[in-house]
């Protein structure tokens, strides 16, 4: 056959270039850049421990984080998560409390992030309803509804229960490791096997994966359960953590989720994005917030660099995809 | 009138300030104008009537004649009595019943076409230029769009009535102007022009043979669809295709091809009919159901649904065989490699990188592509929905020695195209569909674009007292 | 006959049986619900709500979204309060203005984010949201604006009333009320925001500056939010960096849904807003004398909002199938 | 010793809160006398864990003592035990972690808590004649302090004859938003017409109370008291709105917290129930059960002829 087609293929980039200009590397050269800064803002900072266990408080939120990177992906969003982490914690401490056995209270926890998974699936998915303002909506309700179930009063877990964080696996925090350990299997998922691809491929173009014989319905479905299900165990990790529960647990960790998939390069509209980047970006922020912390910079300042890291995220991102895009 | 992609809408649109025309001057009453917006359009008196009338649909009809008419000042007053009491009267002019008050949502295209109408009315266009505003209505209401239009002509406005049907332009028109391929052929009194001397000027480019590959032998019925039905779309189709045959499906753009190829392929199922797929009875409501018994299908839109823009060629090629790249889930790299490094060249797709995104290859490259996923299912059934749009000379020549040697291979292939000649060099034969309907079935050695085109175009039988 | 089945049919009509058939649910309990004192409460605790929902409604007709007003809220609260405090020669009357330009000022700087980089107003203001929130830690240096710093004439606007015992502040939010109105139905770029609501892409189409409007929408949003700032200050007598409008968004978004604006952009009227705020103003009065612990009231809100969001669903569905059908 | 200053931090409840102020006054005074830093952080909301990296990031700091006023009775143990592990003396001022004393080193308190219920019905009962009906407005139903005054008035009214015409007629919660401590106000004068006086052990409550009481005109019926802070308060004593309301000093919680934490850890003090020490312009200090410490015996009152004498 001859081949006649006149248009010429534009050239491709090296491939260190399109290495440079990837989301993840600015995310990596923030990492670097907010270990300086934290270093010479305290001298208190540098210290590996203590960046591990400063890291421990967000992990359940970056655990989450991982999978909402993959619903991001997918081209949807959740931000009801962290209300499902609380709602899910209430209801298994309320249930151990209320003297049922430990396995089938954590099995209730559990089984209600999974429902409210469903919940957000079955209004985003059958319903056809905007993904961002049903999470909006169903975050106001499951920490409501957290509210409804445990007041304002905290419910202690017993004492052996208590503690998920002291447990050490070669020195690093169990939830670290967890964070690490998942972090490695979905980044295997997503790169590695033809679920992770066709969640790319939905997020990319919906109709084009339809026509393509890919289930998008089925693939968004599983993910919102997922996320569900994912924010129930962060619930009772932190209910572990923390040694009791009040339905303000996680309270705003919706802004930190999305903060650390968008710093991680993740594109808000779909299709782009690497667990990887999640990665980076959630050390990032523990890096940046405990540097400022432990230097003592006012909280206010905090909110103002964790609103701006987001907003300057997107803009970047967009940049960098709009580029590569033509 | 032309040919379905003639360049009549891009022209029409040129002439509204919808897009920029790259030279030449548009004159009006004598005087040369520079159309440079919709808004500069409407100033010069100048309306465009789209196919698909835009509207704001929680809008009011009254509100929708005016939005963008007059531009005096953001905060200036919106004057609802005067605005309504100015669109009744119009309404009363064109003699229609539209309650002017009510959202524009939940308006029948025909009275949303008579809104636009009003539109052109409401700032005195002296040109109302509408593209195709028959197609979507019944012939009660092509009646009346045409005693408002003939009105509208008494009172001295020009109009410019795109269409392709035959005997509305007859009805209505005092001249006509044929297209071909983006140029003007003939510009001629009606009355001087036969049917038969319209649909010579509209196709009459030279017959170009091209080359055909030897007939495959033809074998069973592959795929056999009887009165397959969408309420809207079309009705009651029945045709079978066997194993390598190509069959065409001709006809004008909105006659329902691409509609029956969908409900073929499960994306929108149809609501009644049966379908057989080697012999058998199947039900089809999802594209997987219809890729898992040996269907497959290159969409006409291929930014919409067929490419993957911002992910590689290879993924692009692979998408729709995972089970073969990752037998166990994972995914293959080696295999997936192999399998578009073949594909790459038995298509000669040119590119730099497998890892290219796809959108970085030009139009036949990513349609090659898409062909390629495809053949990576080895098919049965192949539906091609106009599958050398947009594509280089060259490359089509490519492409048709493709679908030449996938029939011989004994595939059965459902070619949807409104290129005449494309359909009479590669078709065994040539089905047409016109206003949802089967209209003909045509053999290859009947097949000319004069009999395809008579049957594609629409004809209406009364328009005198239409009683539909 | 058929004006009245249209009257029946409208949004409006719903959420006003909807408020009618609550009340009297609740007087038949606490019959001290049915008086004209609780009337007067219940107005009491929608002022800043309405002001904050009309800014909000009309972005949500434009298809967008302001997650940031409780913080332009605080910002502009917090702006007048220092000025108060530390600039002896201000007037009272001076707030008003002043934090209605600044929340103006945030307003523009979301919409400026959103229309030059082409981002979705929901992350921008997710960010804002967090980032004016800050800016009003920062230029407080945490402290709290105490009441005697509050002009008390402006204190007076929400306990002194022109007539009938109603307070100032209530004329006020109605007041916005209308104007929205007026705005929205009878000025040329007010329609022009429901048309780009309606239909973003023929909006251009039809001459309608996009970048423009948005920007407009969202400075609306911001500076009604900077009247909802001084009315808080108004209000409560006092200006806190954190609390000072926390968690305003939700119950203004909450009550434009309920109010029948339809996410999708296009739909949204002043009367429908005005009858959701003061829906949440009766369930917000009601919860306390039917001795319901508040805790439950932020579940309430957000199952309101759901059911909102699906019965705007299977309306606007019907809608589409209507279309379809009559253009078939 | 004297060779590394002592370091000093206290962690409010969140920033913005007026209330620590006047606490902090106190530190900042005391450190600067007896030659210690100190250190006010606080995160920006009240939620019981938003403490915790602050308290990890001390214990990182190195600091020598940790004052808190903790936003969860037990959401902080774990943390606080890790502070305390390290060597760090850990000090709740201005609210304790109670039924988790074990969590931390000393409690310092304005008062004894135990007099609080019974202080609050004497005022609001020479407010209104010893005659009537009576409710609270509280916070939130599970804050610890709250929930012991409000069963220390409760017991005051059962138990002595001098209230035996006064009836407690509701309690109801507010969760210190003013929004909801208002509507809540609002129903209770909804529901109790012939209320006569509302106790409002709570800053955010009583304000709002007063403000009810303010604009519907009615302060001759029903009078207002509680626990407020001169400053937020000053206005409606003025205008007659309150007649009295009380509390205590915060700025001498701080004083007291810093010579308590220098004595202790320079062991001039022993942290032992039942000893006693001395504090500049505060007198003899005694340590009492629970290792509780209280600045001052009694509630301090304040009306329009002194508040113009405090100034947080």
């Amino acid at each position: 056959m001859s081949t006649l087609d006149t248009t010429p293929s534009t050239p491709v980039t090296p491939r260190w270039q399109t290495l440079l200009i990837r989301p993840e590397t600015m995310t990596f050269l923030l990492l670097v850049v907010g270990i300086f800064a934290g270093s010479q803002l305290s001298p208190f900072f540098l210290d590996i421990n203590y960046i591990l266990k400063s890291f421990t408080l967000y992990s359940e939120l970056a655990i989450v984080a991982l999978i909402l990177t993959m619903v991001i992906i997918a081209g949807e969003i959740d931000l009801s998560p962290a209300a499902n982490m609380a709602l899910s914690a209430c209801l298994f401490a309320w249930a151990q409390a209320s003297g049922i056995p430990m396995p089938v209270a954590i099995g209730i926890g559990l089984a209600a992030g999974l429902l409210m998974g469903l919940l957000n699936a079955w209004m985003v998915i059958s319903l056809q309803l905007p993904s961002i303002i049903v999470t909006i909506g169903t975050l106001t309700l499951y920490r409501g509804l957290a509210q409804v179930i445990a007041g304002d009063k905290s419910i202690r877990v017993p004492e052996w229960f208590i503690g998920v964080d002291k447990i050490m696996i070669l020195g690093i925090p169990l939830p670290v490791v967890l964070f690490i350990v998942l972090a490695l299997v979905l980044a295997v998922i997503l790169g590695g096997t033809i679920f992770g691809r066709q969640i790319y491929q939905i997020g990319t173009n919906e109709t084009a994966a339809r026509y393509a014989g890919i289930r998008s319905a089925r693939i968004k479905f599983s993910l919102f359960l997922l996320i569900g299900f994912v924010a129930s165990v962060a619930g009772i990790m932190t209910a572990s953590r923390l040694g009791s529960v009040r339905y303000d647990l996680a309270l705003g960790g919706e802004l930190q989720m999305v903060l650390m998939a968008m710093l991680g390069g993740t594109y808000i509209f779909g299709g782009r994005g690497t667990i990887l980047g999640t990665f980076l970006a959630a050390w990032l922020l523990v890096v940046v917030s405990t540097g400022m912390i432990v230097a003592n910079v006012l909280p206010a300042v905090q909110l103002v660099v964790l609103g701006g890291l987001l907003i300057v995220a997107i803009i970047a991102t967009n940049l960098i995809y709009s580029r590569t895009q033509r | 009138m032309g040919e379905n992609g003639a360049g009549k809408s891009t022209f029409a649109k040129i002439l509204a300030g919808v897009h920029r025309p790259t030279r030449g001057t548009i004159t009006l009453n004598g005087k040369p104008v520079d159309v440079t917006s919709p808004i500069a359009a409407q100033k010069l008196g100048i309306t465009l009537i789209h196919q698909e009338p835009i509207s704001f649909p929680d809008l009011s009809v009254a509100e929708n004649l005016v939005l963008g008419k007059a531009d005096d000042g953001w905060f200036s007053r919106v004057p609802w009595a005067q605005m309504t009491r100015e669109a009744k009267a119009l309404m009363d002019l064109l003699g229609v019943k539209i309650d002017v008050t009510r959202p524009m949502r939940g308006l029948s295209i025909a009275d949303q076409q008579m809104v636009e109408i009003a539109r052109a009315l409401a700032s005195d266009s002296r040109l109302i230029i509408m593209d195709e505003p028959t197609a979507p209505l019944t012939p009660r209401e092509v009646e009346t769009l045409f005693v408002i239009a003939r009105r509208l002509r008494d009172e001295g406005r020009t109009i410019i009535f795109i269409s392709h049907r035959l005997e509305e332009v007859r009805a209505l028109c005092d001249r006509v102007t044929i297209f071909r391929d983006g140029n003007k052929i003939a510009t001629e009194a009606i009355a001087n022009l036969s049917d038969a001397d319209i649909i010579r000027l509209m196709i009459g480019r030279p017959f170009k043979e091209y080359m055909h590959k030897a007939r495959a032998e033809i074998g069973a019925v592959a795929l056999k669809v009887e009165r397959l039905s969408v309420p809207g779309l079309f009705q009651d189709i029945s045709f079978e295709v066997r194993k390598g045959e190509i069959v065409g499906l001709g006809g004008l753009v909105g006659a329902g091809r691409t509609d029956v190829a969908r409900a073929l392929f499960g994306v929108a199922p149809a609501a009644s009919g049966t379908l057989w797929v080697d012999g058998k009875t199947v039900s089809i409501n999802d594209p997987s159901e219809a890729i898992a018994l040996g269907l497959a299908f290159v969409p006409e839109d291929r930014a919409v649904a067929g490419i993957f823009r911002t992910l590689s060629v290879e993924e692009n090629i692979t998408a729709a065989v995972p089970k073969q790249i990752a037998p166990s889930g994972f995914i293959r790299r080696a295999i997936e490699r192999a399998m578009a490094n073949d594909s790459v060249r038995r298509l000669s797709i040119r590119l730099a990188s497998l890892r290219q995104p796809i959108g970085e290859l030009s139009g036949g490259n990513q349609q090659k592509a898409i062909l390629a996923r495809w053949l990576l299912t080895d098919p049965s059934v192949l539906i091609l929905d106009e599958p050398t749009r947009g594509i280089d000379i060259g490359v089509k020549a490519e492409f048709y020695d493709m679908i030449g040697e996938l029939a011989a291979s004994g595939r059965a292939i459902l070619l949807i195209s409104s290129e005449l000649p494309e359909l009479l060099a590669l078709c065994d034969r040539v089905l047409v569909m016109s206003e949802g309907r089967l209209t003909a079935d045509i053999p290859r050695a009947e097949a000319t674009q004069e009999s395809i085109m008579n049957a594609a175009v629409p004809r209406r039988v009364a328009f005198e007292g239409a009683a539909a | 006959m058929s004006t009245l089945r249209s009257i029946l049919l409208r949004r409006e009509s719903g959420i006003a049986v909807m408020i009618v058939l609550f009340c009297l649910a609740v007087g038949s309990v606490k019959p001290q619900f049915l008086t004209l004192d609780q009337l007067r409460i219940i107005l009491l605790l929608t002022p800043l709500i309405m002001i904050g929902a009309m800014g909000q409604m009309l972005v949500i007709v434009a298809r967008h979204v302001d997650l940031s007003i409780g913080s332009m809220l605080g910002v502009s609260a917090m702006v007048s309060g220092m000025l108060y405090r530390y600039v002896e020669v201000m007037p009272w009357w001076a707030g008003l203005p002043i934090s209605i330009a600044v929340g103006a000022t945030l307003g523009l700087g979301n919409g400026l984010l959103i229309t030059l980089f082409r981002l979705p107003a929901i992350i921008v203001t997710l960010g804002t949201l967090s980032l004016y929130r800050g800016l009003t830690f920062i230029i407080s240096n945490a402290k709290q604006i105490d009441r005697q710093y509050i002009p008390s004439e402006l204190k007076a606007l929400s306990q002194t009333s022109p007539i009938f015992g109603i307070p100032w502040i209530i004329f006020i939010a109605f007041g916005v009320a209308i104007l929205t109105y007026l705005f929205a139905m009878h000025t040329r770029v007010g329609r022009q925001i429901f048309a780009l609501g309606s239909n973003p892409v023929a909006a251009p189409l039809r001459g309608i500056k996009v970048t423009q409007v948005t920007l407009l929408v969202f400075a609306i949003s911001g500076a009604l939010s900077g009247l909802a700032g001084i009315l808080y200050a108004s209000r409560w007598g006092f200006v806190n960096p954190s609390n000072t409008g926390a968690g305003f968004e939700f119950q203004v978004i909450a009550a434009v849904v309920i109010g029948g604006a339809s996410i999708n952009g296009g739909v949204g009227t002043v009367l429908g807003t005005v009858l959701g705020v003061l829906l949440l103003g009766c369930v917000a009065a009601a919860l306390p004398l039917l001795g319901i612990p508040g805790t439950s009231q932020a579940a309430i809100y957000g199952a309101v909002i759901l059911i909102a969001l699906v019965i705007d669903r299977s309306v606007r569905r019907q809608g589409i199938v209507g279309l379809k059908r009559a253009g078939a | 010793m004297a060779a590394d200053p002592l370091k000093i931090v206290y962690i409010g409840k969140n920033t913005g809160n007026p209330y620590f102020d006047s606490i902090t006054g106190g530190f900042e005074d005391a450190c600067k006398s007896l030659g210690c830093e100190f250190e006010f952080v606080a995160p920006a909301t009240a939620e019981a864990t938003s403490q915790i990296p602050f308290i990890e990031a001390q214990i990182q700091r190195g600091v020598n003592v940790i004052g808190i006023a903790p936003n969860s009775p037990d959401a902080l143990n774990q943390v606080l035990a890790d502070a305390k592990a390290k060597g760090i003396l850990v000090l709740t001022v201005n609210g304790d972690i109670t039924g988790n004393e074990q969590y931390r080193d000393a409690t310092i308190l304005p008062v004894n808590f135990d007099i609080v219920g019974r202080d609050q019905v004497e005022m609001v009962g020479s407010l209104i004649g010893y005659e009537g009906e009576i409710a609270i407005l509280s916070a939130t139903t599970e804050a610890p302090d709250q929930n012991k005054w409000i069963v220390g008035m409760n017991e005051t009214l059962k138990s002595d004859p001098k209230y035996a015409k006064m009836s407690l007629v509701a309690t109801v919660y507010g969760d210190d938003q003013p929004e909801k401590s208002t509507t809540e106000m609002e129903a209770l004068l909804s529901n109790f017409p012939n209320l006569k006086g509302v106790i409002a052990p709570t800053t955010v409550g009583i304000a709002a109370a007063a403000q009810v009481v303010q604009s519907r005109g009615i302060a001759d019926k029903v009078a207002v008291t509680g626990l407020g802070l001169p400053s937020e308060m000053r206005d409606f004593v003025k205008d007659g709105t309150v007649k009295a309301f009380q509390l205590w000093s915060p700025y001498n919680e701080g004083w007291l917290a810093v010579h308590f934490a220098k004595g202790v850890i320079e062991g001039t003090i022993k942290n032992e129930v039942g000893s006693t020490f001395e504090v500049p312009n505060l007198g003899t200090i005694t340590i009492n059960a629970n290792n509780s410490i209280n600045t001052q015996a009694e509630l301090t009152t304040f009306n329009a002829e002194n508040i113009d004498q405090f100034d947080f």
